[in-house]
Parts: C-alpha cells; structure tokens; sequence
C-alpha cells in the first residue's frame, strides 16, 4: 500500500484527498465469509452479476464473460442471486 | 448525445467509483452510482451529502472516488451544488473554464427530512444539476432510525415492532409528488433491478443537462440489507419485488408528462415482499393484519392514481 | 505615501460600501440571503447584477444555511464568492462556519452585527462576531463606512492568499454603520482595484482532469493531525495580513494595521474595544487629556487571528486596562474581548488591574456620559464586569 | 458641527431627507453623517434621524443629544411639544411644517421657521408626502448647504418625473420658509 504523509506538516490543506481512487488500497475482500464461484458453462453473458456487485468485483472479461476480483470481494452474494442461469455458487470461505 | 442502451453489454467497462470502500456487503448503493457515473456524460463532479454514501466512501485517506467529490453536510448538498452549478456558469462566461455537470446524492434523511428545505430552494431556483436520493427508507448510518421515508409498519430502532405501537404508524412521504410540485422538467423513479431503465433515464438526464436543462431529480430504490433484516444476497431480489408488487412503480414526469416505465399487469403479493425482510415480519401476525390491509389500500391507491395520471397530456 | 489610483468622493451608508467593494473586487457568485441590517448589502447587488454592472451569478437561497453553503461550493469550485449575513443568520449558517474554514474556502462575508434573539432586536451587539470567534475565520472590524469598504477588499486579497486560503469576515455594526451614509472614497470600478486585487487564483480548485476529495470523514487517526494544521494557518496569516494592510496603505493612501491606539503611550488607563465606538472613545480620549488624565484608547481592527504582540505594545505599561465588550459570554469569567485580553496579558505574566465594561447590547446608544462611568470603573478595585447605562445596577 | 434631528413618522421619508442632507454635504467636500434611528419601521409611529455636519471628520458615533436644529416633518407632531425640544440647544432651532402660525409656547424660546409643506406636497407631488419640501425648508432658512447640492445628492436617487417633482418640493420649500415673528 502506497503512504499516506502522516505529519500535520505534510498533509494536503483542507483535509482534501488529493489522490483518486486511493480505497483501492484497502482490500475489503477481508471481509467475507463465502465467496462466489462461477461455472463459466452457465454463464450467458446477461452481466446483471457485473452490474449489480457493490463492490466492483465481478470482472468483464473482453469476451462479456465473467470473473471475480477476490481482493475486494466482500461476499455478499447478490451476483449468486441475480444470476438466472445459477453459474454462480457461494462457498464457505475455507470450506474448499 | 448520452447512449441509450438495450442491453446491459452496451454500457462501458470503465468505473469512475472504486473498490476498497466500506460500504456494508450486499449496499444497494453502489450499482446506482456506477450507473450514473458512467450514463451521465462528460467531467463531472458529485456532491454528496452526509449519509452512508459519504461516510463509506471517503475514510481518510481511501476515497472511492475518480472524479471530483465534495461532502459538507446533511442538509445542505443541494445547496451546496447550487453554489458550484452558479460558479461554472461565472467561470466558463467570464474566464473561459471548461464546465462540467453537477450530480447531487443524498440519502432519504437528507433530502426527504433534514434537506428538504435546500433541495427545494434549489429546485425552485432552476439550478441545472442532477440530484439522486437513494433512499433506503431509514437512517441507516446512524443505525437504522425511522425517517419520512420509512414506510408504514416498518420497524426501525425509533419505529420498533412494539405490543402496542407495532412499527412505523405513519405512511412514507411521497417525496416524487413535492418534487414534480416544484414543476421541474424532469424526474424519475430507478431502481437497481431494473438497470436498463435506470441507464436510460440517466442518459436523458444527461442530454438535458447539455441542453441546459434542468434540475432533474431521481428517486433510487436503495436496499439495505442491514436496515431491512435481510440476507445482503437479496439486495436486487427485494428490488424486483418493490416493482413487481406496485409498492415502487417506476415512472417518469418529463416536462409535465408521466409515464410508468414499467408495467406490472399481475402484481404480485404483496406478502412475498415482505416475507424476506425482518423490519416487516410482524405485519404477517394476525394481531397486525389491519395494517398489511392499510399497506395493500396504499399500494392499490397509488398505483391507480399514476395509471390515471399517466393518462393525461401533462399534469402540470 | 504614493497614491497612484484616482478615488471618487461620494457619501454612502456601511452597506452600500461594502457592496460596493464587493462590485470592485469583481466577485463571480454571490450567494445571500437578506436580514437586517445586512439587507441593503444584497439589494445592492442584486440592483449591480441584475442592471448588469456586476458580471456574477447571484443566488438567491431560501436560507441563511443555503446561502454559506451554496458559497463555499462555488468558492470551492474556484469561484470568488461573497455573502453576507447577521444575527440569526449568522447563528443559522453556523455549522457552515467551520466547514468553511476547515476546508480552506476564500469566503468572504460581511455581518452586519446584531443581537442574538430572544428577545428578538434588530439592532448592534457583537454576539454574531464573537459567536463565529472559534470557527476558523479571520475577522476584521470596520469603525467607520470607509473602513467596511476597504476591509471587504483587503478580506479578498488576504483569504485569496495561497499562503492564507481562509475565510473572512469583515464586520459593521449594525445600524450605526450598516446604514449611517458616510463621506468616504471608493475607487471607480474594479479594473482599477485589479491591480491590487487580481483574479483569484484558485489553489486546488474542482477539476475534473484533477480529481480531489473534499471533505472525507477523518477519524482518530487523521483528525487532529489535520486541525493541528488549521490552528497553524490561521495564526500564520497575520504575517500575510499586515503586508496586505501595507500594500493596501500604499495603493489607497489609507493605512491599516492590526490595532489602532491614541495616547497609549503614557496612559494609566486603556481602553480596549472593536467597532464603530472606537470614534466615539478617541473623542472621550482626547477631551481627557485637555482635562490632564492619561487615558489612551486601543481599537482592533484585527480581531481573529487575535493581534496578541500588537496588543500588549500598544497597551505600553498601562495599570488599568478595561475591555469593552459589546456582547456577553454568559456564565463565563467576562466578556469574549475580556477573555481574549486577560489571556494574552497572563501568558505573558503581566497582571493590570482589568475591567470589564459591557455596552451597548441591542443597539444601546453608548454616549460620552457612558464612557465618562465607564472610566470611573477603573478606579473600583472591586468590581471586575460592569454593565453600563442598566436600570437597577449600582454602577449604572 | 452642526447637529440636527428630524421627526417624522414612518413611511414620510424622514430618514431620506436626512440621507440627502447629509450627501449634499458631502457633496459639497464636508464631513457629514446620517444616522437613522430604525424601530420596528411601521408605517405612521413617530420616527427620528440625525445627521452630523462639520469641516473636520467626525468621529462620534452616539445619537444626537443636543440638536441645533430640530426639524419636523409631520405637522401633527407639534403636539408633543416635549419631544421636540428635547435637548435642543438654547440658541437652537426649529424648522415645521406648520401653517396657522398657532404654536405651542415652549417652541417660543427658539428660532422656529414654518412652512406649509402639506401645500406644497400637494402642488407638486400630488401626495402629502413632505419630506423634500421640508429638506427645502431647512435649507432655505439656514443656507447649510445649497440648493444646487441637494440637487445633486437627489439625482443620485431619484430619476425622471419624480426627480422634476421633488426638486421642485424642496425649491418651493426653501422659497416659501419664514421666520415665525
């Protein structure tokens, strides 16, 4: 993770983030207690997981297809839900 | 002009809202502002106003954020984004600066109750910009207090599920009917599960504030999977349901006419919505069947309204 | 002192001139909402805007909440911005106030002070200046209709400063000043200002190609490092302040500085006092001195950040100081100015025998039989907080 | 310095007439302020305004306490007779609008000027509005300032037919004042 100043001295005034996107060194996927797993022979490439994450963490591939991006996961399972075809299975974190 | 899409492969890959934040797992939030983010064209900024969004989003020093954000209050976003709505227009005329939109999110405590006033002052003033409350029907960031957007019967900490007072006695606000009070040009209900509908409305809204059109307000169906009691995979689920059992139509008033985007010929009961989440189980016990009654009257009601309001040339 | 801008003589009343330097300074968004005594201020503007004297957006909010708010987004986004407000409003915008400084937004506001409710008075008590005291601005006090328009322009240039970045507040008492017409030069428009007023130069604006964070949440592992740094910035802007007030001296023919004293110098006895009573005080000064009593009279101009040093030079060896305070602190040791005056004299382990003179509250006339009692205090070693001219009170 | 004080009641202009004497100093290169005294500002309730002229800068900022001149804009005011001269200098003042020449006995210590400004408001404006035509009474019963600056200080707020109007209010003013015998 890249540092942030600490020092009041070398902090941006007015408290301001000066940076983009700096959650992104903040792997929230941490969190999660089942993660989702996908049978890409499902998929249909319908993308309602991709759109739906919270998280950002359903990845398109080039070909619509899809994965998961396990850093930020948080394990929800909305794209296991929204999936019409049931590609997507929620297993028990250190269950496999 | 913004791209209309028919289906979900036509919108981009690119994100201007990131990973890493701390939104609760299963938020509702997220899908609506990648949405609007991606559909609403061109630089933009977003003010936001104190709610989950904000808080979750922006611990220093992690901000989920690609694109100018601003937080100062609860209950000043709108006014807040008149201010830099006025500024562009001074600074493109007097010293040639690029502009940019201004697209406004606020919780339901802040737009329906604290902010109410400031977001009507802004919308009486015409300021061009796009303001999306995503309402999750609750204070959700204090820990899930009711607000004027909770609906009737639902348990929140200050509304709770009581042997005398069983939830919330009060009908939700209809917020939709002050803002379209206000006769701006364009307003609409979204909601995650129907994001086709909702990309669309947002690429409206884009092409209007290019035409200098605006404001435009967006009332967002949030799930909150903490505040409901609810599994968080059910998020987009209970969202369909909203829809499919007529308790959230999405419609739209553009420029004085209403269309319900989304017709529901068999609504379904209004039970299988309610069955899921914990802060309405109690109305299924018999004690408390007076108020799923007065629940499915309100739901009949409204929906009968808009059909015959989607009926007339304009409403206003 | 060279003065190379031509100046016109005219006649205006304390509101008038503040719009008018806020048409000089050439602000792009003005964002207001009226009350008394403010009022004429934003009917000025809307009159410059609207008549298209002044090239700015004005936005007419519904609220004292609304009009801070909408500023501090446009300041934000690089815009100059001006409001003004009093009293209530003030009280109202509150919650503004801090977010305002803490974010380091070039506000520029002027109040037209005035007593807090209930019961509710439209007229002059600084407890809207003295409620805003710990939020962050800096603040001047105008004496005179001339001094409300400079301050209004040198607020601009010294909250502008990169090395500043913080919002001011330039206050006029209301009434005696807010609407009293005055003889005063003002320069004739903005482009002969510019030179000593240029276009901001917004540092971090919003911009899309730059994308920033304003306003995050910061929790106890950032809060304090971030305040630490606010403390820092407003004390260091005196340093920017008193050149502004130089180079102002040189461009107008007109000089400021931090505190203003008259016969300070071999004085026993000091006044200490802001706003528009400080003429009204060098009058009783001077008829004092024909009569052989060594009083001197200390005003400031500059009221935050506190002009500690200047103070304490100024006051010389005075034994008897008394500090006139247009408002109360209540339940506290004395007045706010008091506060202020009895801790900048502590810290350094100096001991006058202080009175607190409160004066004036909700537009009291505060008249030279007034100030006559007021010295006649100093004199008690038994009294500390004296309310003068009240019905029922012994030193009254 | 010269200290005046003005009664009226609220809606008369008393507060312009005032403003426009002391820009009419000002005018004409003097130190001169105006200080209004605002209560609730209703239409009618008796209201009062000062205005301070000198050479030198002035400094003091208090009402005026002890007036030179006391002027009287709303002719019912003489009733109180107390108010009026309150204060009032031994050598000073009085300008009102007054036309029957019967006045209160204590006005008698003063030089009092009278003018029937209700004519003259009627004549010119059309209205009983009399504040310009009293401005122009004190004027021309103490030459303070000249017309031509009162002129001046007027175009600066008032345009067009209304402008024409009260110029003439106050030139009939200042031509018609007398010196009550």
């Amino acid at each position: 993770m890249p540092r942030w100043p600490s020092t009041w001295r070398e902090l941006p005034p007015g408290g301001v983030i000066d940076k983009p996107g700096t959650s992104m060194w903040v792997e929230t996927g941490t969190w999660r207690s089942h993660r989702p797993v996908i049978h890409l022979d499902k998929c249909i490439k319908c993308l309602m997981c991709w759109v739906s994450c919270p998280d950002n963490s359903i990845v398109r591939l080039d070909n619509d297809y899809v994965d998961v991006e396990y850093r930020y996961c948080k394990g929800c399972g909305i794209c296991a839900n929204v999936c019409p075809t049931k590609a997507i299975d929620m297993v028990e974190e250190g269950g496999m | 002009m913004a791209k209309t899409i028919r289906r979900l492969n036509e919108i981009p890959r690119e994100e201007y809202f990131v990973s890493g934040h701390g939104l609760c797992a299963g938020c509702g939030i997220p899908p609506m502002v990648r949405i609007a983010l991606k559909a609403v064209e061109g630089p933009k900024v977003v003010v936001n106003a104190t709610g989950c969004l904000e808080v979750a989003t922006t611990l220093y020093p992690h901000t989920a954020w690609t694109i100018p954000w601003i937080h100062n209050a609860f209950e000043n976003a709108a006014a807040t984004a008149s201010g830099i709505e006025a500024a562009v227009k001074a600074l493109v005329r007097k010293r040639g600066w690029k502009s940019y939109k201004v697209l406004v999110f606020g919780g339901d405590g802040g737009t329906f109750d604290i902010g109410l006033q400031s977001l009507s002052g802004a919308l009486e003033r015409g300021h061009r910009f796009i303001y999306v409350c995503y309402d999750n029907e609750a204070y959700m960031n204090t820990g899930i207090q009711r607000s004027g957007a909770t609906p009737l019967g639902a348990a929140t900490t200050t509304s709770p599920a009581g042997k005398v007072i069983p939830g919330k006695p009060e009908n939700k606000k209809s917020l939709m009917d002050i803002v379209i009070a206000h006769r701006i040009p364009y307003a609409a209900t979204i909601n995650p599960a129907y994001p086709i509908d909702m990309w669309n409305k947002f690429a409206k809204a884009s092409d209007y504030l290019d035409r200098g059109i605006g404001p435009i307000f967006f009332h967002y169906y949030s799930p909150c999977p903490v505040g409901w009691r609810m599994d968080s995979a059910l998020s987009i689920e209970v969202a369909r349901l909203a829809v499919q059992t007529r308790l959230w139509p999405l419609y739209e008033v553009d420029h004085g006419k209403l269309t319900i985007n989304v017709k529901v010929p068999k609504p379904k009961p209004i039970e299988d919505y309610i069955r899921i989440q914990g802060r309405f189980r109690h109305l299924l016990k018999p004690e408390n069947e007076h108020l799923l009654n007065n629940l499915k009257k309100f739901i009949e009601v409204n929906w009968e309204r808009l059909q015959k309001l989607s009926e007339l040339n304009y409403i206003f | 002192m060279s003065v190379t801008i031509r100046q016109v003589r005219t006649g205006l009343n304390g509101d008038e001139a503040v719009a008018y330097a806020v048409l000089h300074a050439d602000v792009d968004v003005i964002s207001a909402y009226p009350i008394t005594p403010q009022t004429i201020i934003v009917e000025r503007l809307s009159e410059f805007v609207h008549n298209g004297e002044l090239d700015a957006e004005f936005i007419p909010v519904e609220s004292e909440h609304s009009a801070l708010s909408a500023a501090l987004g446009a300041s934000l986004a690089g815009a100059r911005v001006f409001t003004a407000t009093a009293s209530q409003g003030l009280a109202l915008m509150y919650e503004v106030l801090y977010i305002t400084s803490s974010l380091r937004a070039p506000v520029v506001m002027a109040i037209g002070n005035r007593a807090f409710s209930a019961p509710i008075n439209i007229h002059c008590s600084h407890d809207d200046a003295y409620a805003a005291r710990d939020a962050g601005w800096i603040q001047f006090f105008a004496e005179t209709v001339q001094e409300a328009y400079d301050l209004t322009i040198i607020a601009y240039r010294v909250s502008e400063d990169e090395r500043v970045l913080l919002p001011s507040i330039v206050n006029l008492d209301g009434f005696i000043l807010t609407h009293s017409v005055e003889p005063l030069h003002i320069f004739r428009d903005s482009k002969d200002v510019s030179e000593f007023l240029p276009q901001r130069r917004p540092v971090n604006p919003i911009d899309p190609d730059n994308p920033i964070t304003y306003g995050p949440l910061a929790l106890q592992n950032y809060y304090m490092e971030i305040k630490r740094q606010q403390a820092e910035a407003i004390y260091s802007s005196k340093k920017v302040i008193n050149e502004v007030f130089e180079e102002y001296g040189e461009f107008s023919g007109r000089d400021y500085s931090p505190v203003k004293s008259l016969y300070t110098e071999d004085a026993d006895t000091v006044f200490i006092l802001l706003g528009s009573t400080a003429g009204t005080m060098r009058y009783m000064v001077k008829k004092w001195r024909r009569e052989g009593r060594k009083v001197g009279v200390v005003s400031l101009t500059l009221y935050r950040p506190f002009p500690e040093e200047e103070l304490i030079e100024s006051v010389g060896d005075a034994e008897n100081i008394i500090v006139m305070d247009r408002s109360f602190s209540y339940g506290s040791p004395g007045g706010q100015l008091y506060m202020d005056v009895a801790a900048t004299f502590m810290k350094r382990g100096l001991n006058p025998h202080l009175v607190n003179v409160i004066y004036g509250l909700g537009g009291r006339d505060f008249t030279p039989e007034d100030a006559e009692k007021a010295l006649e205090m100093a004199s008690k070693t038994d009294v500390d907080i004296v309310w003068i001219g009240v019905r029922g009170d012994n030193y009254g | 310095m010269l200290e005046i004080r003005w009664h009226g009641r609220g809606g008369q202009g008393v507060v312009t007439s005032s403003q426009l004497l002391s820009q009419a100093a000002i005018i004409e290169g003097k130190y001169a302020i105006h200080i209004p005294e605002f209560g609730p500002e209703r239409r009618g309730a008796p209201v009062r305004s000062y205005t301070r002229i000198d050479d030198e800068e002035i400094e003091i900022r208090y009402g005026v306490l002890n007036p030179d001149i006391v002027v009287v804009i709303d002719p019912t005011l003489i009733n109180y007779s107390d108010m009026i001269v309150e204060g009032l200098k031994d050598d000073g003042l009085i300008v009102i609008n007054h036309h029957s020449g019967d006045i209160p006995d204590v006005f008698r210590r003063y030089r009092v000027f009278t003018v029937d400004a209700y004519r003259i408001s009627l004549d010119t404006l059309g209205r009983p509005i009399y504040n310009t035509s009293m401005l122009g009474a004190l004027v021309g019963a103490t030459k303070i300032v000249s017309l031509d600056s009162v002129y001046t200080a007027m175009s600066s707020r008032f345009g067009g037919e209304i402008l024409e109007m009260n110029i003439e209010a106050v030139r009939r003013g200042a031509k018609e004042v007398k010196r009550l015998a």
